[in-house]
């Protein structure tokens, strides 16, 4: 398919001279085009529907997310979410590469939470290889886990208000996830994707500063929280698009597996990190806010105050941070240090193996299951006993959360349909992979 | 009584003169390359059946109604304001307000009757 | 997570309800599976989620896989979460693949499918899980509201994620390769 | 503004269809009205052209989230004037390419850009547009410009906010008449090979033996030889 589209060619003033042809005879969208018969002549004026495209390139969609929305008027009679015009095959990917190689590939698939993509994955082979990671290398974790979810609903803030028309809040939520990022890049390199994270623990210990940037930051970020709350809670434009609007009863969302702030909206008190502690979860106390209506409002009050109880987890995961290892030091999974190399024979063996042909693990399959900032992430890997895994499925938070999508929106306003897939957070590098 | 009328000619031209150039100086110099799908209707990425012949719900038109009525009334409000200020009589500010409270008990009225919430 | 023990007793209440559902139980890592036909697949799932004391009422995930050297070469899996009492167990339905014979990979258009039952009426979650389990793999899920392609080009033919298919991509361009690749000359 | 290599190129053939009378109609036309333009005007227009870019919001995947910092007051692409991301095809003269362009979304990317008007420009942001980056499988297009013209590739996966401003400079510099030379016409390279070649397109024998001996690297010739003899064996 790819090699048989046209190279197109163009003349312009641009220096290059090419010759142009007719561009996209062959590139007809193979997405079904959807006929329409004019069928507004049986229903008297009123009934007037109309089919519209909010289709794969829409400043709205918070991605490449197409919406076949039935009209009437104003009003969302029906709709159908089309999804994959961002599929990557990942999934796919990910088997002809060995485990030591997968993190980069897992990562970039819910690009705004790469922490607990890596974790997802991480942690499901540590459990299939048995390994047990030291706790200095899981407070690290969870400390950029939880930044990692401050970063990702400030992105989020950011855009859904600007989709409500609060311009001003991107910036400022921006502004916060510049800090988060200059932290990350202080500790792992990298302001995204960083590959923080391997199998056996994490893969270099916190620089000096860094402690105290991080707690100069968890000592600004709650006034900066009060700032947005200040400019929306009582903001009535923002009150009257996101009060009573896109309501779904617990049941109806327990029925669709959604999980995460959008089930925590509506008085479902369900985190994995409070029921099922991975990592060092269990050490910290934080609340679970959960909203009451389960409305856009509800949403985003329990996505503020999750950015707040993020930032007293980072607080206590830096007091009791303890000392010692950062990575797992079994030779057959972690790599030995390099001082090592130059004295000890087997661990030069080990260094070879594993940056050859990487650690095999024994055949086996499991699901593990985290919470990121949009719900349950699991991570399903079935190893055959090579180097490189059978099979990596990513249970996305958003892929599922969407299909609750339908029940917020049909029946209210189009406005409503923006406020609502603003409030779910999809990210379409999540629901495509 | 053509001097009072000057200044606002000298705006019309100026601003006629700097909206003409820009429009003429773009058809001209613009690179002109069109091509079949360019002349398409853009409905996000996707070819669209969208016919010419749309026709739009009731509620649309009502909505548009009530604008026009409220928005010409703010249009009757600008000379007042210069005349208040020239004139300096309590009278003119009473006239205006009579005329605002008439269109505020339409506004009342339409407001009740439902037709301000969308159906 | 049910132990060992608890995994049988769960076993033998699923044969009770019908004969020759459960295959097997397996218990590694922590994670109880139970192995099940494809046609019992409804009841197991109907009956560990209806039974009070069981009350597995969330599917948390729907996922396929191809173990392609195994004879049932597919395997559909079924997380399902308790959220009382925070237990996870896992079904899994082993499917043969009725077109092992020929080798062309769904290019023939009466291309026989692996089937199995839609759980969308028990589990309203699985509907987009089901389509992509149909779109990478070929399982056709009977009874689903609309089975389509949901992530591949409606029109795209062959199933992706099977073993056999190929991964597909370009080679990277270097000096020993220049030639074969192709439009190497810009 | 030196004359490209290829620009005169295609310039003698068009210039040689006028002689032969075979230019007409719509060619005929803007052959014509180029001529008319001065360069003065054109210095100008482009000029203008370059200060005031504004781009399509087309944010595909994580380069769209860079692309978005890159609008932020930190980054601040106002500065060059193009922080007015316009949402419609027709407003706009400049898409970014942030992310990697799946096989389904190819048709849509390529339909927006034709409907895109003139003159207009493209950046692919990122290895993924550029050349498929690490998805080197059945789902992603192997680089934007295997279906459309790109005119600035940003490597990095995702680039920084830096690195797309630097990209967006090189753009501008383009637009304004005066590009910086891609590597290979600084080197005046075709293929991947590692030796300059020079103004003749042959490379001078010492210079392979020079380049040969530096890298210890078969040489041309000897890569060709000793395929052929491969292929007949």
């Amino acid at each position: 398919m790819a090699d048989d589209l046209l190279r197109d060619e163009e003349i312009t003033e641009r220096g290059v001279a090419r010759e142009m042809e007719d561009p996209s005879s062959s590139l007809v969208d193979s997405a079904e085009i959807i006929h329409r018969e004019p069928e507004g002549e049986g229903l008297e004026p009123e009934q007037e529907v109309l089919t519209i495209n909010m289709g794969p390139h829409h400043p709205a969609t918070h991605g490449v997310l197409r919406l076949i929305v039935t009209l009437q008027g104003e009003q969302v009679i029906d709709l159908k979410p089309v999804m994959g015009y961002l599929h990557t095959g990942i999934e796919k990917s990910c088997e002809d590469k060995s485990y030591w190689k997968v993190i980069p590939f897992v990562e970039r698939m819910d690009y705004l939470s790469y922490f607990f993509q890596m974790e997802a994955f991480c942690g499901c082979v540590e459990r299939l290889v048995e390994l047990e990671i030291p706790p200095r290398a899981k407070y690290l974790r969870v400390l950029h886990m939880e930044l990692n979810r401050i970063m990702s609903h400030l992105v989020w803030l950011g855009t859904s208000a600007l989709d409500l028309g609060a311009i001003s809040m991107f910036w400022y939520c921006f502004r916060e996830r510049d800090q988060i990022l200059d932290l990350f890049e202080m500790s792992t390199g990298q302001r995204m994707h960083t590959r923080f994270f391997q199998v056996g623990g994490v893969f270099e210990d916190i620089p000096l500063g860094f402690e105290k940037k991080v707690r100069e930051f968890c000592s600004v970020m709650p006034s900066r929280i009060d700032q947005y709350e200040a400019l929306l809670d009582r903001n009535e434009i923002f009150l009257h698009r996101t009060r009573e609007v896109g309501i779904v009863s617990r049941e109806r969302l327990l029925e669709l597996g959604v999980t995460g702030p959008l089930l925590r909206a509506a008085g479902e008190p369900w985190d994995l990190r409070k029921v099922d502690p991975c990592l060092c979860y269990g050490d910290f106390d934080f609340n679970i806010p959960v909203g009451t209506v389960g409305d856009g409002y509800d949403r985003y009050r329990v996505r503020l105050q999750e950015m707040r109880e993020s930032v007293r987890i980072i607080e206590q995961a830096l007091d009791g941070l303890p000392e010692g290892p950062w990575v797992a030091d079994d030779r057959k999974y972690v790599l030995p240090p390099r001082d090592e190399l130059s004295t000890s024979m087997e661990s030069l063996i080990h260094h070879f193996k594993l940056v050859t042909e990487g650690f095999r693990v024994p055949p086996g399959e499991l699901y593990y299951a985290i919470e990121s900032p949009r719900g349950e992430l699991g991570c399903f890997v079935v190893a055959d006993g090579s180097s490189k895994p059978a099979r990596v499925h990513f249970r996305d938070p958003s892929f599922v959360n969407l299909q609750a999508f339908r029940d917020m929106s049909v029946g209210g306003l189009i406005a409503d349909l923006i406020q609502n897939l603003a409030m779910l957070d999809p990210i379409i590098g999540g629901v495509d992979r | 009584m053509l001097q009072s009328y000057l200044p606002v000619l000298v705006f019309a031209g100026l601003g006629i003169l700097v909206g003409g150039t820009f429009a003429l100086l773009n058809s001209i110099t613009g690179p002109r390359r069109p091509n079949p799908i360019k002349g398409q209707p853009y409905e996000c990425g996707l070819p669209t059946h969208i016919t010419r012949s749309f026709r739009f719900g009731v509620s649309f038109y009502m909505i548009a109604m009530l604008f026009i009525l409220f928005d010409i009334e703010v249009v009757f409000l600008y000379p007042v304001g210069v005349l208040v200020h020239a004139t300096k009589s309590v009278f003119v500010l009473g006239e205006i307000l009579v005329f605002v409270a008439l269109l505020l008990v339409a506004l009342v009225f339409v407001w009740r009757r439902g037709a301000l919430d969308w159906k | 997570m049910p132990d060992a023990p608890g995994l049988e007793l769960i076993a033998q209440g699923v044969e009770e309800g019908r004969q020759g559902t459960v295959i097997e139980t397996a218990f590694e890592h922590g994670r109880a599976t139970l192995i099940v036909h494809p046609e019992g697949v409804l009841h197991a799932l109907r009956w560990l989620r209806d039974t009070p004391e069981q009350g597995y009422t969330f599917l948390s995930s729907l996922h396929a896989a191809d173990y392609l050297p195994a004879t049932p070469r597919f395997a559909v899996h079924y997380e399902l979460l308790c959220r009382d009492r925070v237990e996870r167990i896992n079904v899994k339905a082993l499917l043969q693949d009725p077109a092992a014979g020929d080798d062309s990979n769904g290019a023939s258009p009466e291309e026989k499918l692996p089937e199995l039952d839609s759980c969308v009426a028990l589990y309203p979650t699985a509907e987009f899980q089901e389509r992509e389990a149909y779109d990478f793999f070929g399982i056709v899920f009977r009874g689903h509201p609309d089975l389509r392609r949901i992530l591949m080009p409606e029109d795209y033919v062959g199933w992706p994620q099977r073993r056999d298919f190929p991964i597909g991509g370009e080679p990277v361009l270097f000096t020993h390769n220049e030639i074969e690749t192709p439009r190497w000359f810009e | 503004m030196e004359i490209e290599r290829e620009s005169l190129r295609a310039r003698q053939l068009r210039a040689r269809d006028l002689l032969r009378g075979d230019l007409e109609g719509q060619d005929l036309e803007k052959y014509v009205e180029e001529r008319l333009l001065t360069t003065t005007l054109e210095n100008a227009l482009n000029w203008g052209r370059a200060n005031a870019l504004f781009p399509l919001t087309f944010g595909l995947a994580c380069c769209a989230i860079e692309m978005m910092s890159m609008v932020t007051s930190r980054y601040d692409i106002a500065r060059f004037g193009a922080e007015a991301f316009r949402a419609s095809p027709r407003q706009a003269d400049m898409i970014i390419l942030s992310g990697r362009v799946s096989i389904k979304m190819a048709p849509v990317v390529r339909r927006v850009y034709d409907q895109m008007l003139e003159p207009k420009w493209v950046i692919a942001m990122g290895a993924c547009s550029s050349s498929a980056g690490m998805f080197a499988n059945y789902a992603v297009v192997q680089g934007a410009d295997k279906f459309m013209p790109v005119d600035i590739h940003i490597p990095g996966c995702p680039p920084r906010p830096e690195a797309l401003l630097y990209g967006f400079n090189k753009l501008q510099k383009l637009v304004r008449g005066k590009p910086d030379l891609g590597w290979r016409q600084r080197y005046n390279a075709a293929g991947t090979e590692e030796w300059a070649r020079f103004e003749s397109g042959k490379p001078s024998p010492e210079a392979i033996e020079r380049a040969a001996v530096a890298l210890e690297m078969p040489t041309l010739e000897e890569v060709q030889r000793e395929r052929e003899r491969s292929t007949d064996a």
